[in-house]
């Protein structure tokens, strides 16, 4: 048995190694290559039925195997020439450069690597797993040279007819992301899971969730900083300040609208960074909490939350809405399909079954697009290169930023106010809902161990939500 | 540079934007516990007995008036038969 | 802290103040204004990198809030001049009017008021809330001004690049309203989730089920007497007619369908008028019932309906989509898809699966999509009009229509057959499943408390389904 | 009562007769009607308003009756002349040709009676129903004449605007089919299901997934010799002949996907036929394993499986995906779709709502779609043809072949291994899961009551479906 | 008042074909009571024992063919370790 | 006969790729049957008695964490009540 397999790798590796050596060959003598292709092209093999062309075809498969892809210089043609949409749209395309100059095979294998360990961290670290396993994924999908599961369709520029479909991650972009459909759709799901009840309890903990968005302006302002400092390799704008500024909103679907609307090109380092450091929350936080927040302060007990009536539940997502829609419209997709779902769960059994869909069923099926779709965008040359460390770097200056902000508000509103405030619970202001609160808690337990804050961090927990998706609005109308 | 002061701007109003909304929405769900409860009859609270019911999972997905046909058309059926 | 949220409060007032006063004097200067935006828009500041372009941007953020856009006096510019598809269809715009000549501003204020009306409705009174809920809160959003949630995606025309993504609203409508799949996806669930059990064990009931049809041609022929007698306000022609008139046909998907596809733009007003009432329908119908019905008849004990073998409940489903295809091939997607749900309910075991799936999953997701679709209708230009008195008026003249012509043709039926016909069960007929059934137990019960008239009942209501969607099928086929 | 229906009956034929009448004597008298006809189209009748041409387009009802189609001699303009599709591509029309010159609607309903022979095989045969059942509904509902539930939208060739709404199982089949979505999602489905626990405890028993193949490349070169044989009614070019021996590879969703790409008009054939002798496997494997295993070889008890940890589980995935990626890019869509289903189920608590989804409602819901889809395809002129025969005995021949190689690459590894083989596992190597595992089960069981083959013919069982995805990549690189 | 003609042309067209069609359907659905029964032994009824089974929600999405085969692998990894 | 020529070095060609493809396949399993289960305490196998908690139904959809945080907020709300 064992001779058996032995034999098969073994003529594996003959005619690899065949392969190889034609191809060098091939190289060689280019010119006579180029123009056999041209004749190739004239007389398409299948038509005339000669079965030397069907060899020539199965000897060409070697030109097309993942490891031939892996020493190719160059991208695919229609990422640097462009190509026509279904719709008959022109996409320009764009010349792509990799990090030192690498050539683009080799930039795919260094993503694959990088996929493969962001898999680890979700599935070993239980890193985020929901969205970075199929971002991962995807990212492995997208990085298989040849594959083309990111590919567009190839469509006849006359008669634009579709001559052969898409990869299936092109439709699900297409599909959800560029059209804004998943993140909204997540959202509704995110609202009919979340309980504001706390919040609705002690609203003022609100202004907790507004402090913590200061770390989306700190990063905001170090994007456009480190442009300043490194004007070569680093090129923020605007637009991609905005974008890798919202991470330190600490919601991936936040995030993933605001991005997908101003810098498309930098999704995928966006999302990778959100998720990440959402996850990293427990190891980001508390350092700076106890920094910012003296010991004497973190052992405040707050007063039990209120009975929040069903009547106040109900009102509540269309309060938010309807303010929301006075003074912010641009606000309105991100704030109207977190309060939809939110609506839902709280006008109880009538319409349970929408709040259930929108909680399970439809919040896992696009996840798993919207995962496998953001990390379609893991693709080398928008990932391997200088600025992804800017934004890794800003994107925990943004995290940073955002629980100083919520801890420091949380101390002056202690002086301010006559009930106590915890400032512990300004970091869980962040969102990264429901793990920033938990982180709270577990603070205030080492000052002192019978201080339950997970109820009262809850509060500038969801409000956060609600502050960065106002962010995630205001940028939107100024930067558009 | 110019750029940078740009982003300043983006953060004194975004972060004024955030909080001015964020105070009034405190400012209105603070009015609101004073009102909203006044009208708790309109959509009374369930009661916990009640609650239990639903989350059998067995009556997850049904309606509860299909299920009440069901069970009348079954009581019907089994006297037919 | 209560000092520091009124000083907030305080600021957002006088900022606000001194926006508004910034707009008037705006307007006092119109030609300079336009004069700055002209050269606003050759130059767009974030390009420019100017920190004082920035801080007029933010200045020019009070225009685009809601309570800037409430005072507005015109429609979105797309709404009024028509946009481009992305397929490059150009879409004709249409000059928005509003009852009264109300600005759209005001207009879209007063929507919101009905929508949160509607949600009341839904939620407090359990008007089918499973639909009126996402419609109400579809309308809500769809009326936030400069929200742009059922706004399409802005293309350019030259190039057909999508510069801006559609409103999510645009793009559920698109992808299952304009296409007719959601009702055709709702109707599977329907039939998923339907016995026709009692219709097969006494067929002549199905007669019922026509003669309720009535209440249809009714209100048609009310709406073309509507359109003589206020030329000057409502005008329906013959499509609009069929739309309205298939609000007595009681049933949610078959009206939607009708509309879509004759009279898009009445789409909201018909959706509401027919959730309504079918919501309604324990209130119309009795006194009705009561009147047409004498005490007498009212009394009639039926005979017991027999059993029916699986066999016959796999059958019927084929058997009616046959004679459906054979004599009215234009009700065959409505018709086809109750059956193949009602079929995989039916099989068993085996594929349960498919029909627990349709009943649920399918069902309760495309609910949430076609009920913010049906909402983001709710514009004001398409309802804020006489026309929509109308549709309210004809819907109640349907619906009474057709519980009278169901409880005359009980009464006919009875004294034609041997087997005698209680005539309450006739109101049954217009389906509203199973609303309209309980109401025919509930009076019967009134002068007979022994004599459950349940079962009895569902045989017209499930009749109703069928007939209502040939009627469709018919309307569409003479008048599209 | 009866007196009433009679009566209604007889009205009908009265009708029904009386417009038979009329329209034989329109034909009588054809150049009048068209004269009519031109002049109706001049004249819409609504916008006249007269009631006779109302009454007109009434009696011209009868023409668009199934009845009247299924006389039709011509098929539907779009499919003779072509169409033009809402983005502007112009889709060329073919003259329908059905065996032995049957006029069309005859054709149509042939095929109604063959969809019910399929539905009849799929609810009381149990022919994998889950599949067989919509795609034998989905033929019904296409065959009836005029219902138009697969025709294109109607598009005005100037304005590009879509003037009539296409029918939905068009839009489910360019959605989800011609994107190659639906074969894609349902495989995701399946990796979660599959458990590679058996392989991974005996990976040579992925050798027999190989040999099974072979089945595949029988059809292939058989389908190339048919077209030799009947040069006349017979005509498979290189794309037919690989799409036909896919059958072989016993995996729907990779039929579909290869299908759709290489041959699309043999799509309902080839679907048809592969799900069914997948149906048939306990009846056409036996004989053939019988006949080349002999009774001492089948006794054969193989060494229990050894126990995989949860880290091999979670490797294996990956493992396929990248090895894929590197030799055979072509196939990373399927392989890796179904690997990504593998690894959210091997993880487990993390992704489980993942998993869970794919496997259930995912899968459930596309299931419905694909199936409507795939029977959209059993249009007459596509399956009413000799070519049709031929795809069903080279099925057949394609799944002999396959249960063949297994069995015999069985033998050859049992001779030169150290582990004994039972050679009955080969014929699982098909696919087929877990049918063909269970028959490898029940055969041996015969020969020995005690030896539990089950979870040995696991092995080659999941095996098959990674090597027919190998093979579908290798002849769509091929022959695309 | 043309177009009001042409709404009765509608009424009368579409109630009488409602009626035939229901009417057909109420014709054929007797003729076939009196002949479906006959091959009820093709898709026997379900007895209510059986049907007890797969309420059991935990059933609900079982494949019972995969349970099975879940069975066994289950019964040999115990077996194994 | 030339297509039929093609169509053996179809044969031929899919063959010897999907033989190779699993060989390597079969040969990569091998050795990481001896190497990867050195890593098997990076991801424990779940005990069986772990195991049976997620099967049960009622939890199915539960986030476990969330759950954690709504039994809190019971509780405190009873507390409060
Ligand atoms: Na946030
Ligand atoms: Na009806
Ligand atoms: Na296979």
């Amino acid at each position: 048995m064992k001779k058996m397999i032995l034999s098969c790798v073994a003529a594996l590796t003959l005619a690899l190694s065949h392969a190889l050596a034609d191809t060098a060959s091939a190289a060689a003598t280019e010119p006579q290559a180029v123009v056999k292709a041209a004749a190739h092209a004239a007389a398409p093999a299948a038509e005339t039925g000669d079965w030397r062309s069907m060899v020539a075809r199965v000897k060409k498969l070697k030109d097309d195997t993942g490891i031939m892809g892996f020493m190719a210089k160059e991208p695919p043609a229609y990422l640097a020439k462009g190509y026509m949409t279904p719709t008959g749209a022109m996409m320009p395309g764009k010349p792509a450069k990799i990090i030192g100059g690498l050539p683009y095979g080799v930039g795919q294998g260094l993503m694959i690597v990088i996929c493969l360990v962001l898999l680890y961290l979700a599935i070993v670290k239980g890193f985020e797993p929901l969205l970075l396993l199929p971002i991962g994924f995807g990212g492995l999908l997208v990085n298989m040279p040849f594959a083309g599961v990111a590919a567009p369709p190839l469509v006849d520029p006359l008669t634009r007819l579709v001559l052969e479909p898409g990869g299936f991650l092109y439709y699900f972009f297409e599909f959800g992301v560029s059209t804004g459909l998943f993140p909204i759709m997540i959202f509704m799901g995110v609202g009919a899971m979340t309980d504001f009840g706390p919040l609705i309890a002690n609203p003022r903990t609100a202004l907790l969730g507004a402090a913590a968005q200061f770390g989306i302006f700190m990063a905001l302002l170090g994007a456009l900083g480190l442009t300043m400092l490194f004007p070569d390799s680093i090129n923020f704008g605007l637009k991609e300040a905005c974008s890798i500024g919202i991470i330190g909103g600490a919601d991936g679907p936040t995030a993933i609208w605001l991005t997908t609307k101003l810098a498309p090109h930098l999704l995928g380092a966006i999302a990778v960074a959100a998720y990440s450091y959402m996850a990293l929350v427990p190891i980001i936080q508390p350092p700076i909490m106890r920094w910012l927040v003296p010991e004497r302060e973190r052992k405040i007990v707050m007063k039990q939350l209120r009975h929040v009536s069903k009547m106040e539940k109900v009102c509540f997502p269309l309060i938010v809405l309807l303010l929301c829609g006075l003074l912010l419209p641009s606000a309105v997709p991100l704030i109207g399909s977190v309060m939809l779902g939110n609506l839902c769960r709280e006008v109880g059994p009538n319409v349970s079954r929408l709040a259930d869909t929108m909680a399970n069923e439809m919040i896992n099926l696009v996840t798993i697009m919207l995962g496998l779709s953001v990390g379609s965008k893991l693709a080398c040359e928008k990932f391997l290169n200088p600025e992804t460390l800017g934004i890794l770097l800003l994107g925990l200056i943004a995290f940073s930023g955002g629980t100083a902000g919520g801890c420091l508000m949380g101390r002056l509103m202690n002086k301010v106010c006559k009930d106590p405030i915890n400032p512990l619970i300004g970091s869980a202001g962040v969102s990264a809902v429901p793990m920033a609160a938990r982180v709270s808690n577990k603070v205030g337990l080492e000052s002192d161990p019978t201080n339950y804050l997970l109820m009262h961090a809850m509060g500038p927990n969801v409000s956060g939500v609600i502050g960065s998706a106002v962010v995630a609005g205001v940028l939107y109308t100024l930067c558009k | 540079m110019a750029i940078l002061m740009q982003g300043l701007v983006l953060l004194v109003a975004g972060m004024g934007i955030v909080y001015l909304f964020l105070s009034l929405l405190v400012w209105v769900m603070t009015r609101s516990a004073a009102i909203i409860p006044r009208f708790n009859h309109i959509l009374p609270d369930e009661e916990p007995k009640k609650r239990s019911r639903p989350a059998n999972p067995a009556a997850r997905h049904a309606h509860h008036d299909d299920t009440a046909i069901a069970v009348a058309l079954a009581a019907i059926a089994a006297r037919a038969a």
